[in-house]
């Protein structure tokens, strides 16, 4: 599944850019984080739990930034497991300086979640997936302005 | 007062009335019921069909009323009184039900069979002159992919009979 | 004259031998099976349909408490068991050591001293998988560029396979006045045996023999497998088939649970068990169906059918396992001209490799059968349609009629006998077919939505002729041994494995009939390869056609010997001597007699000078031919023009097996099987979406018919002997799911026709009907 | 991969307050009560609770009374016994209906009103009828007892408003009075499988067939059981005839948002919504004039 968002900033692409391009703070963005590792500037494991009401479980993930085009293109690619599933989001964000000052960044996160679990609850994972993609920009939109 | 808590990996002692024996065993609080018949007590004639409590091949009488015995923990047992398939004959004479699905050809590979009997056992306890839809409904859940349940009904019908004509089988048979 | 014993031979309904450990839960079944110091292995399983392996740690695993022994494809590799062939010559994955290729399949085998402790651990290991391109739909699968599945054949390209005269059948088309066609989809579906797979598998390192209790249908060919890929003599491999829950196909093949059981009781030395919980049967075992199909019939405008073609892609999933004859990558699909006299024929077939379980399952199907009588059944009823005849009228008109009988088909089959005008008759009568065609029409007045479906099916069983059926080189034979003990009681063994169908009584039965011996007096044992005559098994309806016929041809060579005897015992001359069922007596004395059982000792105490000893006799029966099956199906419905759901009112069956043995269990054959039509028709699918997800996975997500659902089946039989059969018996085992999802579909079809609906895929969901109904605009609201 | 529960601590509750007690204390505690939906979902791997709190030995929580100003439903009455009892049969067609609907016969000799309506799935009937009949929900808590509406009880899938140490002692229906009638339709792939889509509905009609009051619960109809209370409102003063049914089901159809899935595509879900709520409201006001049955 695909899902998007866009959100505009006073700050320049520039400025957007060198916070999101960094993977500790952007890391305090995600939801729920149970532990956090940082292995390289590209590269932290986490621990994150997410489930609805009583279904809950441990999610390990593995962050890799996967793309660097400064002041324009970032990509982030998540990787790991949880509840009996696998777990793949392939995030783009696109920065665009806006005439009026500031600027815009719109992302595209492609989910796919693949397991039992996955397959018995149709739409429960996913659902939470988006649930916490969108809580992440949420917050990281919160932190830029 | 402060309740007993049996802690996660706990061998907890068991004791309940089988087929009318006392019964004694063991099981951690997470083991399920029917694990405990077949591989505690021994009785094999309970199957496992399924782990969704859809199939009803597990189907044994708990305290007079049929449930899926996967979908119990065996520490909910505990002084409780359990009829299986190995209980339903008395004294070497077969039970009306087990009698109707022989003569009726009620089963073919007899995996079913006996969460399918135990189903029909507590069905002719609470309704002794059911009518075929109600036979067809109080076995809807227990799945048999061999007969089409044709003769199934046939055989609960012929017990249901046969039990109304012989009151020796009333007062349940545990 | 004494009074005959009663020996309920051929013909009785006699109440089954089997069922009395049944009904007391004495039954064996391989989870009922437990040995001294037994350990459980349970697997690892990928969530990904198709990904690369990184890595496995199984540290975390090994230190679990209990665990005894953990199993990679890295483990077997070394014995050359990483990989096995299947019974169709490709080879499949036992544990994975490069990639995963099918969501849910075997990554890891983690044994342990408990079940609990095995499932504790298998969710220790960690796998790091690197996701891979996934590819799902056949077609698409088969096109430039598609990701592949087996990078050992480079290509998603199974097989392609012909049958039939395509320039004639060609030509045909052309000639034409009228051609129909249509594209179905055959669902896959599970065969859903109510017992998941397992075995108890223990190798004993003092004797160096395998025992291997199994949930298999073929236990001889099992063992001849085995003992080629592992190198351990066969006669050190002993594979038990106990009572077996179910199998409908399913339980011919060989799965990894069973080689990393044996693995492992090699590697721990103690007995190892393993058994599927259904969560991991259904979307790890073999598949059935899964077919789509272009099919095609032509007509002239008088309504004689002239020719019928298919072009189909069917789909193996990961690996190619069918257990088809050798000779036939396609089954027996070509028996698709059915119960109409063709002119010509073709058929062509590709196979796709996808990213799921290996599929082609023979499901109670007779090898493809199913498909067959499926596409030549629906078109038909198309045709009826478009030329605005009675689909009963073209059916009648166009059946090869009784006195073409034996009769060759342009597919090259030899239809042995049949009376297919009498079958449909009987059941349009028994279901007052004129009268429901009435009350459709006053029903359409009004609006409402009611179809008649008749499915008119011929099926093929019984490989086969050694001549054209083998598998892995082995004919298709099957055998009986009988041996009677000097006190007149007999213990008869066979080749093949009942898995419900009722052999301890139908085969005792048999050689009663022969030998004029009671059933009680008759032990039937299947299943034990140290004591069974090499038999190819059960499956395709071929025991009785086969094991069945093999029992007769014994039991005869046991008469032969034993009028002998009695010529011996009566002081006679053996051409003297007159066999009356049970007994022999001088011709014209029939007071003076000697039975089988005074025969049979003396066959012990009092042989006659020169003759060995004993009453035995074995027989491997080679058919001269198939049986040819067949009936005609009649289903009523109604439709919800609210919720789509459709109401099946009435369905009768009218049968024709030959010659019956038992009519109890044909008539539970033909209800099961009829059940399962239904399900198939109705409500059963596996399906997966573009990232290989499994749906219908378990009994929650897969539906099969509970009693509430399924319909009051009407049956009834003409009886129409083979002429090549001992018996003139021809199996009846699948008839009823071969024949019956046609009939249905084109009930439900037939209701939506004026509506111009051609054709609705299985299942018929009431989603899909509902949708038809809007884009008609004939949906209701209320 | 042997589906089987995770290791949890089991205790027994004698008591409502031990019960409390124990949630209270507990870390991660779950409530077993019938245990036919948590048990599958432990064993399938979706819920790993900690400890279990058994509250079946707790005495005087299965009973049915309509003694009073409503029908009291304790927590751990068996669904069998709504299916078998005549007052239910009689005067609660609405229920009767539902419980008849619910899994199998032997899920519900073990299966609980309480349990059926706390697991709070979109898929479990009972939070629709309690819905459609405005059912009070009545909970204790370690800080004392408190009553719900049913409106409110229902936050999301799988989630009520229970705190995590409080239990659903009793739930309170309101008493059928003369001209009140209800039904449950379910529209199910096969018997005793979640709804794909399930409609309750309750009305009160004076002796003019003119709506008092109207009920409409919704199963399967979105990520959690949902109340179309523009359908409800709607039909209140309305004399009922088919268009109004027509305009009130088209109303409740509105009120859904279903997911996608195996059980059908949301759009046929969706159209079903307004096919069942026409036939259940149909069925109920036959039921409202023929008096209580």
């Amino acid at each position: 599944m695909k899902f998007e968002g866009s959100y505009q900033f006073p700050k320049t692409s520039s400025e957007v850019y060198s916070y999101i391009s960094n993977l500790r703070r952007v890391s305090e963005c995600i939801p729920d984080l149970k532990s956090l590792e940082i292995k390289s500037e590209d590269e932290a494991l986490a621990t994150v739990t997410a489930g609805i009401g009583f279904i809950r479980g441990d999610f390990n993930l593995r962050f890799n930034v996967t793309q660097r085009s400064p002041h324009t293109n970032l990509g982030y690619a998540v990787h790991g497991s949880g509840l009996g599933s696998g777990v793949d989001i392939s995030i783009t964000v696109r920065l665009v300086d806006l005439s009026t000052g500031g600027s815009t960044l719109s992302w595209v996160a492609d989910t796919k979640v693949v397991g039992r679990v996955a397959s018995m609850a149709q739409g429960m994972i996913s659902s939470q997936a988006e649930k916490i993609i969108k809580q992440f920009f949420e917050c990281l939109s919160q932190r830029l302005r | 007062m402060t309740a007993l808590i049996y802690p996660a990996d706990a061998k907890v002692r068991l004791e309940l009335t089988v087929n009318g024996e006392r019964r004694v065993g063991e099981a951690e609080p997470r083991m399920l019921l029917v694990h405990f018949i077949r591989e505690v007590l021994g009785l094999t004639g309970t199957h496992v069909g399924c782990d969704t409590s859809n199939c009803g091949a597990c189907t044994v009488v708990l305290n007079g009323r049929a449930v899926k015995s996967c979908t119990v923990f065996a520490v909910q047992a505990n002084g409780g009184s359990l009829l299986t398939v190995e209980g339903l004959a008395r004294k070497g004479r077969l039970h009306p039900i087990q009698e109707g699905f022989w003569e009726k050809h009620g089963l073919q590979c007899g995996y079913c069979t006996p969460g399918m009997m135990m189903a029909a056992y507590d069905l002719l306890q609470k309704n002794p002159d059911p009518t075929e839809e109600e036979i067809r409904r109080a076995i809807s859940g227990n799945l048999c992919r061999c007969t089409g349940y044709v003769k199934i009904v046939e055989a609960i019908q012929y017990a249901a009979q046969k039990l109304r004509s012989d009151p020796s089988w009333r007062s349940g048979g545990d | 004259m004494t009074e005959m014993p009663v020996i309920h031979g051929m013909g009785s309904a006699v109440k089954r031998k089997e069922d009395v450990r049944f009904i007391q839960g004495r039954g064996t079944y391989v989870d009922d099976i437990s040995l001294p110091g037994m350990v459980y292995l349970d697997f690892v399983r990928s969530p990904y349909a198709h990904a690369r392996i990184r890595s496995i740690n199984t540290e975390k695993a090994k230190g679990a408490p209990g665990v005894v022994a953990v199993i990679t494809g890295k483990d077997l590799q070394p014995l050359g068991l990483d990989w096995i062939p299947t019974l169709s010559g490709d080879k499949m994955m036992v544990l994975p050591t490069e990639k995963v290729v099918f969501q849910m399949q075997e990554v890891v085998g983690v044994v342990a001293e408990s079940r609990y402790a095995a499932a504790d651990a298998v969710k220790l290991v960690e796998v790091d998988y690197e996701p891979l391109p996934v590819v799902i739909d056949p077609k698409k699968a088969l096109e430039e560029g598609s990701p592949i599945v087996r990078e050992d054949k480079r290509t998603n390209h199974v097989f392609h396979w012909e049958a039939g005269d395509r320039e004639a059948t060609d030509r045909l088309f052309e000639q034409a006045d009228v051609v129909v066609g249509q594209d179905m989809y055959y669902q896959r579906i599970h065969v859903s045996y109510m017992e998941p797979c397992g075995c108890v598998a223990y190798y004993d390192s003092v004797k160096g023999t395998l025992t291997i209790w199994m949930t298999t249908q073929a236990p001889h060919v099992v063992r001849t497998v085995a003992s080629l890929i592992t190198k351990i003599p066969e006669n050190k491999i002993r594979i038990i088939s106990p009572d077996i829950g179910g199998g409908f196909g399913g339980k011919v093949y060989v799965y990894p649970g069973y080689i990393v059981a044996a693995v492992a009781s090699i590697a721990t030395g103690r007995p190892v068990k393993w058994v599927n919980d259904r969560s991991d049967d259904h979307p790890s075992t073999a598949f059935a169906r899964d077919f789509h199909m272009r099919a095609e019939l032509a007509a002239r405008k008088d309504g004689t059918l002239l020719a019928f073609r298919v072009k189909a892609v069917s789909d193996h999933g990961a690996f190619f396992g069918d257990a088809n004859p050798s000779k036939f990558p396609f089954g027996l699909f070509s028996i698709c001209t059915g119960s109409y006299d063709l002119k010509a024929a073709f058929v062509e077939v590709d196979g796709a490799y996808t990213n799921k379980p290996q599929g082609g399952i023979a499901y109670r199907c007779s090898f493809r059968v199913t498909e067959a009588v499926y596409a030549i059944e629906r078109l038909v009823d198309i045709m009826a349609h478009k030329l605005g005849v009675d689909p009963a009228e073209l059916r009648l008109k166009n059946f090869i009629p009784p006195e073409r009988f034996p009769y060759r088909s342009v597919m090259g089959w030899v239809y042995d006998s049949g009376n297919y005008a009498g079958a449909l008759k009987k059941a349009m009568e028994k279901i007052g077919y004129e009268e429901l065609r009435r009350e459709q029409e006053e029903k359409r007045k009004r609006g409402e939505l009611m179809g008649i479906g008749i499915s008119s099916f011929t099926e093929i069983v019984g490989a086969g002729p050694s001549h054209t059926f083998d598998i892995l080189g082995i004919k298709m034979f099957d055998s009986a041994e009988i041996r009677i003990h000097p006190t007149g009681k007999v213990i008869a063994r066979f080749g093949t494995r009942s898995q419900g169908q009722g052999h301890e009584t139908t085969y005792a039965q048999i050689i009663a009939e022969e030998l004029g011996i009671p059933i009680e007096d008759i032990t039937v044992e299947e299943g034990d390869t140290d004591t069974a005559p090499y038999g190819l098994g059960t499956y395709a309806s071929r025991s009785t056609p086969t094991a069945g016929a093999a029992a007769a041809v014994a039991s005869r060579k046991i008469r032969e010997k034993a009028k002998k005897i009695a010529a011996h015992l009566l002081e006679a001359r053996e051409e003297d001597v007159v066999w009356e069922r049970g007994r022999f007596y001088v011709k014209g004395a029939p007071a003076k007699y000697k039975t089988i059982q005074d025969v049979a000792f003396a066959a012990y105490t009092n042989p006659p000078p020169g003759m060995e000893a004993g009453l035995e006799a074995v027989h491997y029966y080679d058919p001269p031919n198939m049986t040819f099956p067949f009936g005609s199906y009649i289903c009523v419905v109604d439709v919800d023009r609210g919720t789509g759901e459709v109401k099946v009112r009435r369905f009768v069956a009218v049968d024709d097996c030959g010659n019956i043995i038992n009519p109890l269990i044909v008539d539970g054959q033909i209800h099961g099987g009829l059940t399962m039509g239904f399900g198939t028709a109705f409500m059963e699918e596996i399906s997966y979406d573009q990232d290989g997800n499994v749906y219908g996975a378990n009994f929650m997500d897969y539906t099969i018919p509970t009693a509430v659902e399924t319909p009051k089946w009407e049956t009834d039989k003409t009886v129409t002997p083979s002429p090549h059969h001992p018996l003139g018996a021809k199996g009846v085992g699948e008839s009823a799911t071969v024949g019956s999802p046609a009939a249905f579909v084109n009930a439900v079809v037939d209701a939506l026709w004026p509506l111009g609906v051609t054709h609705i895929d299985m299942p018929l969901y009431p989603w899909k009907i509902r949708r038809l109904l809007e884009e008609k605009g004939y949906a209701l609201d209320k | 991969m042997f589906v089987i529960p995770d290791r949890f601590s089991y205790t027994v509750a004698h008591s409502v307050e031990e019960a409390v007690e124990l949630l209270h204390t507990l870390e991660d505690s779950k409530v077993l009560a019938g245990g036919q939906s948590l048990i599958p979902f432990m064993k399938l791997g979706y819920a790993s609770p900690k400890s279990l709190v058994d509250i079946n030995p707790i005495p005087n929580l299965d009973y049915l009374d309509d003694s009073g100003e409503s029908l009291k439903i304790g927590a751990l009455t068996r669904i069998s016994r709504l299916c078998g009892s005549e007052l239910v049969a009689k005067d609660y067609p609405l229920i009767h209906d539902a419980a008849l609907q619910i899994a199998d016969p032997l899920v519900r000799n073990l299966g609980t009103f309480g349990g059926n309506v706390c697991h709070a799935d979109m898929g479990n009937d009972l939070p629709a009828v309690c819905l459609a009949m405005n059912a009070e929900m009545v909970a204790s808590g370690s800080s004392g007892q408190r009553v719900l509406a049913a409106e409110d009880f229902f936050v999301d899938r799988f989630t009520t408003l229970l705190a995590p140490d409080e239990l659903l002692t009793e739930v309170r229906i309101p008493k059928n009075r003369r001209g009140c009638g209800g039904a449950y339709l379910k529209l199910e792939r096969r018997v005793g499988d979640y709804a794909i889509v399930g409609v309750a509905a309750q009305l009160e009609v004076d002796d003019d067939g003119v709506c008092r009051s109207a009920g409409i619960g919704l199963t399967s109809a979105s990520t959690k059981p949902i109340k179309a209370s523009e359908a409800e409102s709607w039909l209140v003063g309305k004399s009922i005839s088919d268009e109004v049914l027509d305009k009130a089901s088209t109303l409740a159809m509105n009120a859904s948002n279903p997911l996608s899935d195996i059980r059908g595509p949301a759009e046929y879900k969706k159209a079903m919504v307004k096919v069942l709520t026409h036939r259940a409201l149909n069925l109920a006001y036959k039921r409202a004039r023929g008096g209580l049955s």
